[in-house]
C-alpha cells in the first residue's frame, strides 16, 4: 500500500496559487526524490503534508498517509502526526536546532511529546536516536549545545530527532545544500541507510539534480507549482520527455565552449603568503588570539588563463581573494601582478587595483539597494585617476551591459528590479567596466539556479575569449570548475595541497583530500540524454 | 502611495502630528489671543465660543497657550533630535568603520557612560548650573541623544559593513569614510528617520517633563509642562487647565510613535518587498 | 483623639534653630520643644518665657532676668543660668554659625548671677532686647547637648522630639514633666509636603489633620466650602515686595521707579498671585502692626501716569529690565503678572525662574538683577533700607540718620512717630514696589482647636492645641 | 570566564572612575554656596566663613575631589552640609523607599508585560493584538507625572482608595508600606510596561518565525508547546536588556513621581539636595545611581550568559 499520496492537490496562499494539481506517491522503504528550481514549491508540497503552512493557505485535492486524510485532520490530531508518523530534515542546520537547549533535550523532546514515558527513558532513546545518527555519545554527549556542533553535526541532531520515532515518512527538504561536499555525501549516505534500516520512505527535495540521482527510486519534476514530470528515476533519466525536465539536466551538466588561448606569461604570483587573522575576543581590551587563514601559499596565474580554486568552506578562499585584491595587508610572503606588490606601504597600490576586479557570491547583497544601475556599474572607475564623465561614462555603462547581455535602458534601473540572473550579469558588468585584465570570482554562481548558471557560465567563457580576460574562479562546486577552468588549486585549511590542470587533478587525484572531494561530489548517472 | 494610505500606523500618525506642526507654525503667526497679556478678571473660564479651551489662572486663553507650547515643545525636541544625529550619527559610523579599534572602544565607552547616567539628574544639574531656560533643555535632551543615534548607527552600519556592495566599494578603491558616506548612510537612513521621530516623541515628554519641574522654557513662553504644573493645584476645581496641556503632550507624542511605526513598517524593504 | 498629624511644607535641614537660618527649624520646634527667656504670643507681643520676670536699668543698660524654678531639660537635667549664659554667648561668639548674629550684637556680657539670674549687660541702650530674645535663634539649649543637637534636640518645651524620618516627617511627644502648662495632645507628627498638588490632597484625603502654611491658595475655597475643614487665614510679617535694583539704571531714576509702582496693579496681583489672599501694603511694614501707615494711595494703580512719568524721565518707549524670581509660587505667579503688567506701559522684563541658592548667589549676594520678587518675612525689619550694601542699593543718609535716631529711641510715642516716618520715607523714594503682606493660610480639621492664626514669627505652637469632642 | 569577568569588572572600575569625574567636576562649576543658602537673608560674612570651615568648603579642588572619592571607597559617604548627618546613612534610609519602589514598579511592569506581550504575540493581527498595542501606544505616550495627577485625583481623593501620598514606612507593616507605593508604582510602571510589552511581542515575533519553531511544530509540539518551550526563552534576550535599563531608569526616573506623591526617596533627596547645593549628598547619590546602571548592566550581562549557552562558552 502507498505510504504518501497526495492527489491533485492545490494550494494558494492569500489567494495566489501556489501549486497546482500536484500528485506524487511514497511507497515504504523507497525514496523519492522531488526536484525543481527555486521557487517551484518543493517547500510548499513538503509543508503540506505536515499542515505547516503559513497563514492564509487554502488546500483542495487529498493528502493521503497510511490512508489517513491529512487535510481533514483536526490540529490536535496533527500534532499526533507530526514527528511520529512523519519526520522533517530542513535545510539550513544552523538556525534548525534551539539554541539555548542541549541536543539531547531537544532529540527527547520528540519522544517525550508522543509518547507517555519517562524522562530518563526518553533520554536514554534520545541516546539510541544519536547514536543511530552517527553521533556517538562518547564524543557527542547529550549535553551539548548545538553551537557546540559543525554544520553537518547539527544536521545529524535534527536527522536523530526525526527518526526518534521511527516514522513512517521522512520528509527531507534540501537537507544538504548548505553543507559541503564532504559532508554532504555523508548525510545522503546516512539517510539511504535509515530508509533501508526502518523501510522508511522517504522524501528528498532538492534542486540538484545529481544529489537526486544518485539516491532516488522515483522522480518527481516540478516547476511553478506543477509536476511536469514522473516516474522512476533510472527510466526517467534515460528518456526525458517534458522540454523543461531536459533543459535542466542539460543545465546541470552544462560545458561552456571556450577557445581557451593561454600566453606563457605571468599576470600575479603569489608567493609564500600568510594572512593572520588578530581576533579581540571581547573588544578592545580583551584577549587577542591569532588565526591562521593562509598559510603559506604560492601559486601563478598566466595571463588569458582561467584557474580554479576549490577547497570547503571556511578553507581560505575569500581570505586569499581579499589578500590578492590588496584589500588586506598580508602577515608573510608577497603577491605581485604584472611584477608589481598589489600592496605598499599599508595601501594598495592602485596601478594594479585598477587591472584587478572580483564578481562576489550573493546576487543579493553585492549592490546597493539604493543605487541606480548605472552609479553601480560605473563605481569602479573611481580607481582610475581620471574617472570618465558625462556622454563618455554612459557610454562605457551602456557598453558594460551590452556586453553581458543587459540593454542599455537597463541602466536607469534599480537593482530589486532584477532578477538574480540578472544582478550576477550587472556584476560582471561591473568588473569589466575598467577593463581589467584579471577578474576574480567568488563563488559566482553559487547560488544561482542551474539554468541560469548554465547561462552566466557561457557569459564568462564568451566574455574570456572576447576580452582576453584572466579568470581566478572559486568554487566549491567541482563540475562548475570543471567545466570553466584550465588549471586548479585545491585549498585545505589555509594550505594549497594539490594543484595542476583541470582533468588531471579531478580524474586522477594524488592527494586524500583531493581525492575525498572528488568522491564526495555527486555526479549525474552517465547517459543520461 | 495608496500604501502610505493602507498604514494603520501611518495615517493617524501623520494627521496628528501634521495638526500639532500646524499650530506650531500657526502660532507663529497668529494665535487667537496674545498669551503673554494676562488678564486676571477673565480668568479659569471653562471652555466657551470665544475660549474654545477656556482660559486659565491670568485668564489666558488656553488654545493660544497651546499653540505657542506646541511651538516650544516641538522646537526643543527637534533641536535635541538634531543635535543626537549631528554629533551621534558620525561617531556611530566612524566606530563601526573601526570596529574593534581603539576608535570603537572610545566612542562606545563614552556612549555607556552617558547612559549610565540619570537622565533627569543630569538635566537638573545643567539647568542648576547654566540656569533653566529652553536652550539648556534643548542641551539636556540633545546630550542623551547623541548615544542613542551612536549607537543605532553603528549596530546597523556594523551589519553593512560586512556586504558584499561595501566589499565592491572597496574593490573600487574607496577609503572608509567614503564607503561611509555613500554606502552606509543612505542605507541607515531610514532606520535614523524612524528612530528620529521616536526620539522627537522622547524628545517632546522629556521637555514635558523638564519644564514641569521648571527646568525648561521661562515664562512667558508658553509650554505645555508648565502649563501642567501650574494647573495641577487646581485640577479639583478647574480640570480643563491641566487636561488640555496633558492631552496634547499625549497626542502629539502618540503621533509621533505611530508614525514612526508605519515609517518603520513602509521604508522596510522587507516589508515592501512582501508586498508588492 | 490626643494625636495630630501637622503638615507644613519645608522640612528643616536639621533641627538646631541657633545655627541655621531655615524658618522650618523653628515652625517644628519653636515653643514646642525649644524655649527662650522671653517668647512670642499669637498676636506678636512678647512675653515671658523661661524668664519668669527681669528688670531694666535705668541707663537702658542693664537687664536681670529671673528665670522660672523647676525647669528642666528633656534630659532630666534642670535649668540654670549658666546654660542661659552658655547659649547666648554661644550665639554672640566669635565662631558662631547663628543665623541671625546681629540680634546679639549690643550685649556686653552676660552674667550668671546665682542659678535663677542672669544678668545681660548692653554697649548701648536697645529698645528691642526683649523683642530679640524672643526669636527663636536665642532660645535656651544645654551645653551638653550640642554635640547632637542637629539630630537629637534638647529643649525645656511641652513636648520632646521622639524620632525623625528624613524626607518625611518629624515626631514629637508630650513632656510630662513640663514645668509649664502641660501640653493637650500627646504626640504630634510633623509631616512635610513641599508639592503643592500633593498638599492639597493630603488634606483632602485626611493623610494630614492640619496644614500650616497652605501653599496654594486657590484651593482655599473649597477647603472653606467643606465642612470637614477649617480654614484661617492669618497675617506673616512677610512684606512682599517687588525689591528693585536702586543702583542699576535706569532703575536707579527715582522717577522711574515711581513709573514701576503706579503700572502695578496690586489687586490684580493680590487676586492673580494668591487667589485673593493678601493685604496691598505701601510701605515696608506689616499692616497689622499698630504703627503701620498706609500709604498705599502714593502707588496707586495708573499706567497713563506711569506712562507719563517714563516719559519725563526720558524712557518714553519704555526699556528692558529683568526679573528674577525665586520658588515660591508668589514670585513666580506674581512676576508673570507684573511682566504683563509692565509691558503694558512699555517695560520689558526679561524672566528667570531661580532657585533659591541661585537667586541668593545672584540677586542677594551678587545684586545682578534690576528687579526680584520676594517676602522679606523677619518681624520689624525695616532696618534693612538702612543698610546700603544690602541687596536692593538704597543708599539715603537721611534714612540711616532716621534709624540711628530710632535704635536709641527708647520713649514708645516717639518710637511710634520715627516708625511711621521711616515708612514714609520709602515709600516715598519708591525704593521697591511695595506689594501685599502675605497671608498665612493654615488648612485643619473643624474640630481641631487652639492653632495659633498668625506667624508673628515662624513658629507651629501646639502647646494650646486639641480635639474638640 | 573568570579573565572575562576580571577584565569586566577592570572596565566597570574605570566607568566608575570617570563618571565620579564627570559628576564632580560638573558640581564644581554650579553655582550658588551651600552656607549662603543655610545662613539666609542676614547672614553676616564672617559667620559665612566659619561655616564653610566647619563643611570643608575652602580647600583645593583636588583636595576635596581626593577627600569624596577616597571617602567612597571606604564606604564613607561624608557628611551633608545642610542636615549634617553621615550621606551613607541618608542615602541608606532612602533607600528603602526607593529600591523597593523600583522593584515593585518592575514586578509590576513585568506582570504586565510578560503575559500582554504573550498574548498579543500569539494572536498576532486579531483584535487582541491591535488592542493590546493601541494600549501601549497610549501608555507609551502618557506623560507618567500627568498620570500620577489624574491617578491621585480619582483614587486618593474621589474614591479614597489609597492615601494620597506619603510614605507609611515599613514600620508599619508591610501592607501599609506596599499600600503607600501602590499608586506611585503604577504611575511609574504604566509606561515601562508598555515599552516592555512591545518588546516582548516583536521579540516573540522574531523568535517565533525562527526555523527551530518550524522544527519543534514537525516534531508534533502545538502552537503553545513551541511558544512556552522554545519561543519564550529565545525571546527574553532582548527583554532583558530593556529591563535592565529600565531598573536603572526607575531608581532615578522615580524623582518626579516622588514629588508628586511626596515619597521621601532618593529622587526627592537629590533633587532637594540640589537646590539646596548640598552638593556632597548630590555627588553621592548621583554616584550611587551611575554604580546602580552600571551594576545592573553587568548583571544583565551575566544573566544573558545563563539564558544562553552560547555565551557561556565564548567567555
Ligand atoms: N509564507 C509564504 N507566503 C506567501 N507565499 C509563499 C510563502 N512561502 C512560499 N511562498 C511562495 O510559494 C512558492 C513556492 O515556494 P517554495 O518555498 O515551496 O519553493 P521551493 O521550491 O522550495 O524553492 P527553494 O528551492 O528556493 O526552497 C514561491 O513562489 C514562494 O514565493
Ligand atoms: N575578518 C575575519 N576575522 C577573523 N577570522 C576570519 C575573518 N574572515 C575570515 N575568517 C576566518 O578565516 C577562515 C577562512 O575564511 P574564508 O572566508 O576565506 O573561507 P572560504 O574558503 O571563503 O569559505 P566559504 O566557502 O564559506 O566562503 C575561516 O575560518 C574564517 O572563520
Ligand atoms: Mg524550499
Ligand atoms: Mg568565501
Amino acid at each position: 500500500m502507498t505510504l504518501l499520496k497526495i492527489d491533485r492537490l492545490s494550494l494558494t496562499i492569500h489567494g495566489t496559487p501556489i501549486l497546482k494539481d500536484v500528485s506524487l506517491n511514497v511507497d515504504p522503504g523507497r525514496i523519492l526524490g522531488v526536484i525543481g528550481e527555486s521557487g517551484s514549491g518543493k517547500s510548499i508540497t513538503a509543508f503540506s503534508v505536515l499542515q505547516l503552512l503559513p497563514n492564509g493557505t487554502e488546500c483542495t485535492g487529498s493528502i493521503r498517509l497510511s490512508g489517513t486524510d491529512i487535510l481533514t485532520c483536526s490540529e490536535p490530531k496533527l500534532c499526533g502526526i507530526r514527528g511520529r508518523d512523519v519526520g522533517m530534515v530542513f535545510q539550513e542546520p544552523m538556525t534548525a536546532l534551539n539554541p539555548l537547549q542541549t541536543i539531547g533535550a531537544q532529540v527527547a523532546e520528540t519522544i517525550l511529546v508522543h509518547e507517555n514515558v519517562s524522562k530518563a527513558e526518553a533520554t536514554k532513546r534520545a541516546a539510541e536516536a544519536l547514536q543511530r545518527a552517527e553521533l556517538p555519545q562518547e564524543k557527542f554527549p547529550l549535553s551539548r549545545y548545538p553551537h557546540e556542533l559543525s554544520g553537518g553535526q547539527r544536521q545529524r541532531v535534527v536527522i536523530a530527532m526525526a527518526i526518534a520515532l521511527k516514522p513512517k515518512l521522512l520528509i527531507a527538504d534540501e537537507p544538504t545544500t548548505a553543507l559541503d561536499v564532504t559532508t554532504q555525501a555523508q548525510i545522503l549516505d546516512l539517510l539511504k541507510r535509515l530508509v533501508a534500516e526502518d523501510n522508511m520512505g522517504l522524501m528528498l527535495i532538492s534542486h540538484d539534480l545529481a544529489v537526486v540521482a544518485d539516491l532516488a527510486d522515483d522522480l518527481v519534476i516540478m516547476q511553478q507549482g506543477d509536476v511536469v514530470e514522473s516516474g522512476p528515476a533510472q527510466a526517467l533519466f534515460g528518456a526525458m520527455q517534458h522540454p523543461y525536465s531536459r533543459a535542466l539536466l542539460e543545465a546541470s551538466s552544462h560545458v561552456p565552449d571556450r577557445v581557451g588561448e593561454k600566453h606563457e606569461t605571468s599576470l600575479l604570483q603569489v608567493r609564500n603568503v600568510v594572512r593572520d587573522y588578530q581576533q579581540h575576543v571581547h573588544g578592545w581590551w580583551g584577549a587577542t588570539t591569532h588565526f591562521r587563514a593562509v598559510n603559506n601559499v604560492s601559486f601563478e596565474i598566466q595571463r588569458g588563463e582561467s584557474l580554479g580554486l576549490v577547497g570547503e568552506s571556511g578553507c581560505g578562499k575569500s581570505t586569499l581573494t581579499r589578500a590578492i585584491l590588496g584589500l588586506e595587508e598580508v602577515q608573510g610572503g608577497e603577491i605581485l601582478f604584472d611584477g608589481q606588490p598589489v600592496y605598499t606601504h599599508h595601501h594598495a597600490n592602485k596601478d594594479v587595483r585598477r587591472r584587478m576586479q572580483v564578481v562576489f557570491q550573493d546576487p543579493y547583497g553585492s549592490f546597493n539597494p539604493r543605487w541606480r544601475v548605472e552609479k553601480l556599474v560605473s563605481e569602479p572607475f573611481h580607481l582610475l585617476q581620471t574617472p570618465l564623465r558625462g556622454q563618455e561614462r554612459e557610454d562605457a555603462v551602456v557598453e558594460a551591459l551590452e556586453s553581458v547581455g543587459l540593454g542599455a535602458k537597463d541602466r536607469h534601473k534599480y537593482i530589486h528590479e532584477f532578477s538574480g540572473g540578472q544582478r550576477q550579469r550587472i556584476a560582471i558588468a561591473r568588473a569589466l567596466i575598467i577593463k581589467p585584465d584579471l577578474i576574480i570570482l567568488d563563488e559566482a554562481v553559487s547560488a544561482l539556479d542551474v539554468s541560469v548558471r548554465a547561462q552566466v557560465l557561457d557569459l564568462l567563457a564568451d566574455l574570456g575569449d572576447r576580452f582576453n580576460l584572466t579568470y581566478l574562479f572559486i568554487s566549491h562546486d567541482l563540475s562548475v570548475v570543471r567545466s570553466i577552468t584550465d588549471r586548479v588549486l585545491v585549498m585545505k585549511s589555509g594550505e594549497i595541497v594539490e594543484d595542476g590542470p583541470t582533468d588531471a587533478v579531478f580524474d586522477h587525484p594524488s592527494h586524500d583530500y583531493t581525492k575525498q572531494l572528488v568522491a564526495a561530489a555527486p555526479v549525474l548517472p552517465v547517459g543520461a540524454v | 502611495m495608496s500604501l502610505l494610505f493602507h498604514n494603520r500606523s501611518f495615517l493617524p500618525g501623520i494627521i496628528l502630528t501634521t495638526v500639532f506642526a500646524a499650530a506650531a507654525l500657526i502660532s507663529l503667526a497668529w494665535v487667537p489671543y496674545d498669551t503673554t497679556i494676562l488678564n486676571i478678571a477673565e480668568k479659569l473660564k471653562t471652555p466657551s465660543l470665544a475660549h474654545p479651551l477656556g482660559t486659565d489662572q491670568f485668564g489666558r486663553d488656553i488654545l493660544s497657550m497651546i499653540m505657542v507650547g506646541a511651538r516650544t515643545s516641538i522646537a526643543v525636541a527637534l533641536v535635541a533630535v538634531g543635535i543626537g544625529m549631528i554629533a551621534g550619527v558620525p561617531l556611530g559610523l566612524a566606530a563601526a568603520a573601526r570596529k574593534g579599534g581603539l576608535l570603537d572602544e572610545v566612542i562606545m565607552r563614552m556612549n555607556d557612560l552617558v547612559f549610565a547616567f540619570p537622565s533627569l539628574l543630569i538635566a537638573v544639574m545643567i539647568t542648576a548650573v547654566f540656569g533653566a531656560s529652553a536652550l539648556n533643555a534643548i542641551i539636556a535632551i540633545g546630550i542623551f541623544n547623541i548615544p542613542v543615534f551612536a549607537r543605532l548607527t553603528r549596530g546597523a552600519a556594523l551589519t553593512l559593513w560586512s556586504r558584499e556592495y561595501i566589499l565592491a566599494a572597496r574593490v573600487a578603491g574607496k577609503g572608509q569614510a567614503r564607503i561611509s558616506i555613500e554606502h552606509i548612510l543612505p542605507n541607515v537612513a531610514n532606520l535614523l528617520i524612524v528612530q528620529g521621530t521616536i526620539q522627537f516623541s522622547l524628545g517632546i515628554l522629556a521637555e514635558a517633563g523638564l519644564s514641569y519641574v521648571g527646568l525648561g522654557a521661562q515664562p512667558p513662553t508658553a509650554s505645555w509642562g508648565r502649563m501642567l504644573a501650574d494647573s495641577q493645584t487646581m485640577i479639583s476645581f478647574a480640570p480643563h487647565l491641566a487636561l488640555f496641556p496633558g492631552l496634547a503632550i499625549l497626542l502629539t507624542v502618540l503621533g509621533l510613535n505611530l508614525l514612526g511605526d508605519g515609517l518603520r513598517d513602509l521604508l522596510d524593504p522587507k516589508l515592501r518587498r512582501a508586498r508588492t | 483623639k490626643s494625636d495630630i498629624v501637622v503638615a507644613m511644607q519645608l522640612e528643616p535641614p536639621h533641627l538646631d534653630p541657633t545655627s541655621a537660618a531655615a524658618g522650618a527649624i523653628d515652625s517644628v520646634l519653636y515653643s514646642n520643644v525649644f524655649e527662650g527667656l522671653t517668647r512670642f504670643g499669637p498676636d506678636g507681643s512678647v512675653n515671658p518665657g523661661l524668664a519668669e520676670s527681669w528688670s531694666i536699668s535705668e541707663d537702658g543698660k542693664t537687664y536681670t532676668f529671673r528665670l522660672h524654678e523647676g525647669v528642666k531639660f528633656h534630659d532630666g537635667s534642670d535649668l540654670t543660668a549658666e546654660d542661659v549664659k552658655f547659649s547666648l554667648d554661644r550665639a554672640r561668639g566669635e565662631d558662631s554659625a547663628n543665623a541671625q548674629k546681629a540680634l546679639f550684637a549690643g550685649i556686653e556680657s552676660v552674667e550668671a548671677i546665682d542659678p535663677t539670674t542672669v544678668k545681660v549687660t548692653l554697649k548701648e541702650p536697645n529698645g528691642s532686647l526683649l523683642f530679640n530674645l524672643a526669636w527663636g535663634d536665642a532660645v535656651i539649649v544645654a551645653p551638653e547637648s550640642i554635640a547632637d543637637i542637629k539630630s537629637t534636640p534638647i529643649g525645656t518645651g511641652a513636648f520632646k522630639f521622639s524620632n525623625w524620618v528624613q524626607g518625611d516627617r518629624i515626631d514629637l511627644e508630650k513632656n510630662a514633666d513640663y514645668w509649664g502648662t502641660p501640653a493637650k495632645l500627646d504626640n504630634v507628627t510633623f509631616k512635610f509636603i513641599s508639592d503643592p498638588t500633593a498638599a492639597f490632597a493630603a488634606v483632602m484625603a485626611e493623610d494630614v489633620n492640619a496644614f500650616v502654611g497652605f501653599p496654594a491658595p486657590e484651593n482655599l475655597p473649597q477647603f472653606e466650602a467643606d465642612p470637614r475643614f477649617q480654614v484661617l487665614v492669618g497675617s506673616t510679617e512677610g512684606e512682599t515686595i517687588l525689591s528693585t535694583n536702586n543702583k542699576q539704571p535706569p532703575l536707579d531714576n527715582p522717577k522711574v521707579r515711581k513709573a514701576i509702582a503706579h503700572a502695578i496693579d496690586r489687586q490684580a496681583i493680590i487676586d492673580g498671585a494668591m487667589f485673593g489672599y493678601g493685604t496691598p501694603i505701601g510701605t515696608h511694614f506689616a499692616p497689622h502692626n499698630p504703627d503701620y501707615v498706609d500709604l498705599t494711595g502714593l502707588s496707586m494703580y495708573d499706567p497713563e501716569l506711569s506712562k507719563e512719568l517714563l516719559a519725563e524721565a526720558g524712557f518714553a518707549d519704555g526699556f528692558s529690565t529683568t526679573l528674577k524670581l525665586p520658588p515660591p509660587s508668589y514670585a513666580r505667579r506674581g512676576g508673570e503678572i507684573i511682566a504683563s503688567q509692565l509691558r503694558a506701559v512699555g517695560i520689558e522684563t526679561e524672566i528667570s525662574n531661580l532657585e533659591w541658592a541661585q537667586w541668593l548667589e545672584q540677586v542677594f549676594k551678587g545684586k545682578d538683577f534690576g528687579l526680584t520678587i520676594v517676602s522679606h518675612t523677619e518681624p520689624m525689619d525695616i532696618g534693612i533700607y538702612a543698610r546700603p550694601d544690602y541687596y536692593f542699593n538704597y543708599d539715603s543718609p537721611a534714612f540711616k540718620e532716621l534709624f540711628e535716631k530710632l535704635t536709641v529711641e527708647n520713649d514708645p510715642e516717639k518710637r511710634s512717630e520715627l516708625l511711621k516716618e521711616a515708612q514714609k520715607m520709602i515709600s516715598e523714594d519708591y525704593v521697591n514696589g511695595y506689594l501685599f503682606q502675605l497671608a498665612f493660610p493654615t488648612v485643619a480639621n473643624a474640630k481641631i482647636k487652639g492653632l495659633w492664626k498668625n506667624q508673628p514669627t515662624q513658629a507651629t505652637d501646639l502647646t494650646a492645641v486639641y480635639w474638640e469632642d | 570566564m573568570l579573565r572575562y569577568f576580571l577584565k569586566r569588572l577592570l572596565s566597570l572600575a574605570l566607568s566608575l572612575v570617570a563618571a565620579s569625574v564627570v559628576i564632580f567636576l560638573v558640581l564644581e562649576v554650579v553655582p550658588g554656596d551651600p552656607a549662603a543658602y543655610m545662613l539666609g537673608l542676614n547672614a553676616q560674612e564672617d559667620t559665612l566663613n566659619a561655616l564653610r570651615e566647619q563643611l570643608g568648603l575652602n580647600g583645593t579642588i583636588l583636595e576635596r575631589y581626593l577627600s569624596w572619592a577616597g571617602g567612597l571607597l571606604t564606604g564613607d559617604f561624608g557628611v551633608s552640609y545642610t542636615y549634617r548627618t553621615p550621606v551613607a546613612e541618608m542615602i541608606g534610609d532612602r533607600l528603602w523607599v526607593s529600591l523597593p519602589l523600583a522593584l515593585y514598579a518592575l514586578t509590576l511592569s513585568t506582570l504586565i508585560a510578560f503575559p500582554a506581550g504573550i498574548w498579543a504575540a500569539s494572536r498576532r493581527g486579531s483584535f487582541v493584538d491591535t488592542g493590546v498595542m493601541g494600549a501601549t501606544q497610549l501608555g507609551v505616550a502618557i506623560p507618567n507625572f500627568w498620570f500620577a495627577m489624574l491617578m491621585v485625583l480619582v483614587f486618593a481623593i474621589n474614591l479614597r482608595w489609597f492615601s494620597a501620598g506619603g510614605f507609611a514606612g515599613w514600620d508599619a507593616g508591610f501592607l501599609a508600606g506596599m499600600k503607600s507605593l501602590t499608586l506611585p508604582a503604577i504611575a511609574l510602571a504604566l509606561p515601562q510596561a508598555s515599552i516592555l510589552t512591545r518588546v516582548m511581542r516583536s521579540s516573540l515575533l522574531d523568535t517565533l518565525s525562527e526555523d527551530f519553531i518550524r522544527t519543534a511544530r514537525a516534531k508534533g509540539l502545538t502552537r503553545a508547546q513551541a511558544m512556552w518551550r522554545h519561543a519564550l526563552r529565545n525571546a527574553l534576550i532582548p527583554v532583558l536588556t530593556i529591563m535592565g535599563l529600565q531598573f536603572s531608569f526607575l531608581l532615578a526616573g522615580a524623582i518626579i513621581i516622588e514629588n508628586v506623591f511626596y515619597l521621601p526617596g532618593l529622587g526627592r533627596l537629590v533633587f532637594q539636595a540640589i537646590s539646596a547645593r548640598d552638593l556632597i549628598v548630590v555627588e553621592s547619590v548621583v554616584m550611587l545611581l551611575v554604580f546602580a546602571v552600571i551594576v545592573v548592566n553587568f548583571a544583565v550581562d551575566l544573566a544573558y550568559a545563563l539564558v544562553d549557552p552560547r555565551l557561556r562558552r565564548r567567555r
